[in-house]
């Protein structure tokens, strides 16, 4: 069994991704798609908020009406059309949200400082969640009778609330769960590069070492492999924009955490 | 505009554009104070404490 | 176990159906919410098209654009906030669409004949399908662990696309699949009505009879109503704005079609 | 404009408005023909069987 993430910029991908993975199942696969919901939010009239953290950071703010943005896209559009082209294929797929069961159960941040007008200002949190609980049952389940899973990055709030969560974050924090062979997190870059060279295979320690010497995004990615890989799991970070991106993954290509 | 520090007593200045939620510093006691606003008026209230981590 | 149909007209008391259900698990809730694609379509700049049959009948057109709104809102929005609204009340949700598994497979008109500028014309069908095949093994599957599923009408296409489905078909045919003790199906209608009266039971063949002298939706309603009965199913057509729609209509109210 | 009928030969009137898909009866031997547009130019094909029933 299998975990997969795949991110947003590689849902072009997904027919040679799907075809791919038909001889690798049981799978869950957790997709991104957080591109795309900025294009519809535009189409739908809701403006962006980006906000900017008391040290500089800038970021976007998921206010309620973009967060029903996000619930149609990733849990309506992304969803449907990744089931629908598994399908395609004869591979049986039920798509379903860490909403649904629950799965996944967030924490919101309640109250966050922003910088507004060059002064500092204390605003609700927005709709984006801390994942804290990982429930796998119905997972197991499915998976147990020959059923693959693709899973939108929602979650339910500890308030009850729908959040977004980071897709990386919900397959690491679905592997540490689940314990499959592997997760495969892929992605439009091909691995991690140090100085300009691949770097094929790390422990959970040298991953964390070389965490910090990363920039964002692929930093807190190998962080969260780290952690996987200290549960048991296998972890690959490479390309989702190739010809058969699970295989390849499997046969050494990208940058492999093993646990130690 | 102005308002009174919850924790000294003194006077606080405003900016003329304040915000609800906005963050102050009582210039008398230095208590970090929050602006919020109540029937129209703003006022002070002591700031509870929250972390510059923004989690994801 | 039971099929429960909630029209789009009575989502706005989700609040209350969820809690009316707590004591009836396991169940299928099938959900409409063809309004609110109404909705939303206008709020992405999807112009509604409408079209004109021969016989003079004018209905909405599905394109492909629509079909993309009808995915978000049903399979996204809608279908996540009432497994919410369940998962609130500590009821344990899983919300899918007909599209994954599958669970409901149709077949789109390939053509249709409209009228335009008065004159015929062949143009594609709309992305609007009739059920033709329910498959329920994974539908089982989550009701006999103790999960309930929330379906929202979508279905696959036998050429492999996503087709809006009406929301009263699936539920009479996951029912007549899965043979719960009862299909009830709640709408803004207190029950069949006829001169005046609300008709409180009927056998299969007299719903067949009476059909034919209702009006347009509710007569389609009962002859499925009255297929359902047909294969063994207790059938309850009752309104879903009541406080207690589940028990008030397993208590007598609405009018229930009964295997003769 | 005009297009020959395929299934007698005649030449059938189009409208100045021709739309593809629309349905036209050939005067000269009755048959139901459909409008198609191939490289620019409006053709006849023999109309296939759609019946009314619009299902859901
Ligand atoms: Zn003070
Ligand atoms: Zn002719």
């Amino acid at each position: 069994m299998m975990v997969v993430k795949v991110g947003g910029r590689t849902l072009g991908n997904i027919p040679l991704i799907a075809r791919d993975l038909v001889g690798h199942q049981p799978f869950v696969l957790v997709h991104g798609g957080g591109d795309l919901v900025t294009e519809y939010s535009k189409r739908m009239g809701v403006e962006p908020r980006i906000v900017t953290s008391p040290s500089g950071i800038r970021s976007r703010y998921t206010d309620e009406r973009e967060l029903e943005v996000f619930v149609m896209v990733l849990a309506g559009k992304v969803n449907k059309e990744i089931v629908s082209s598994l399908i395609d294929l004869g591979v049986g797929a039920i798509g379903i949200s860490g909403v649904d069961g629950p799965t996944l159960i967030a924490e919101r941040k309640r109250r966050i400082i922003v910088v507004e007008r060059g002064r500092r200002r204390i605003i609700p949190g927005g709709y984006t969640g801390r994942i804290e609980e990982v429930r796998t049952d119905h997972l197991r389940l499915l998976l147990d009778s020959g059923y693959n899973v693709v899973m939108a990055p929602l979650a339910r709030g500890t308030q009850g609330e729908m959040l977004n969560v980071d897709g990386d974050q919900a397959a690491s924090r679905l592997s540490s769960a689940l314990k499959p062979d592997y997760l495969i997190m892929l992605s439009d870059v091909e691995g991690v590069i140090l100085d300009g060279e691949l770097v094929s295979r790390l422990t959970p320690e040298e991953a964390e070492e070389l965490a910090v010497r990363l920039g964002a995004g692929m930093n807190r990615k190998l962080m969260m492999a780290a952690d996987v890989a200290r549960s048991g799991v296998r972890v690959v970070i490479s390309s989702g924009l190739v010809d058969e991106p699970i295989t390849e993954a499997l046969n050494g290509a990208g940058t492999h955490v093993i646990p130690s | 505009m102005e308002a009174e520090c919850p924790i000294c007593g003194s006077p606080v200045e405003l900016p003329d554009d304040v915000m609800a939620g906005e963050l102050l510093e009582c210039p008398s006691c230095g208590a970090t104070l929050e602006v919020y606003e109540q029937d129209g008026t703003f006022l002070l209230r002591e700031a509870e404490e929250i972390g510059e981590d923004w989690g994801e």
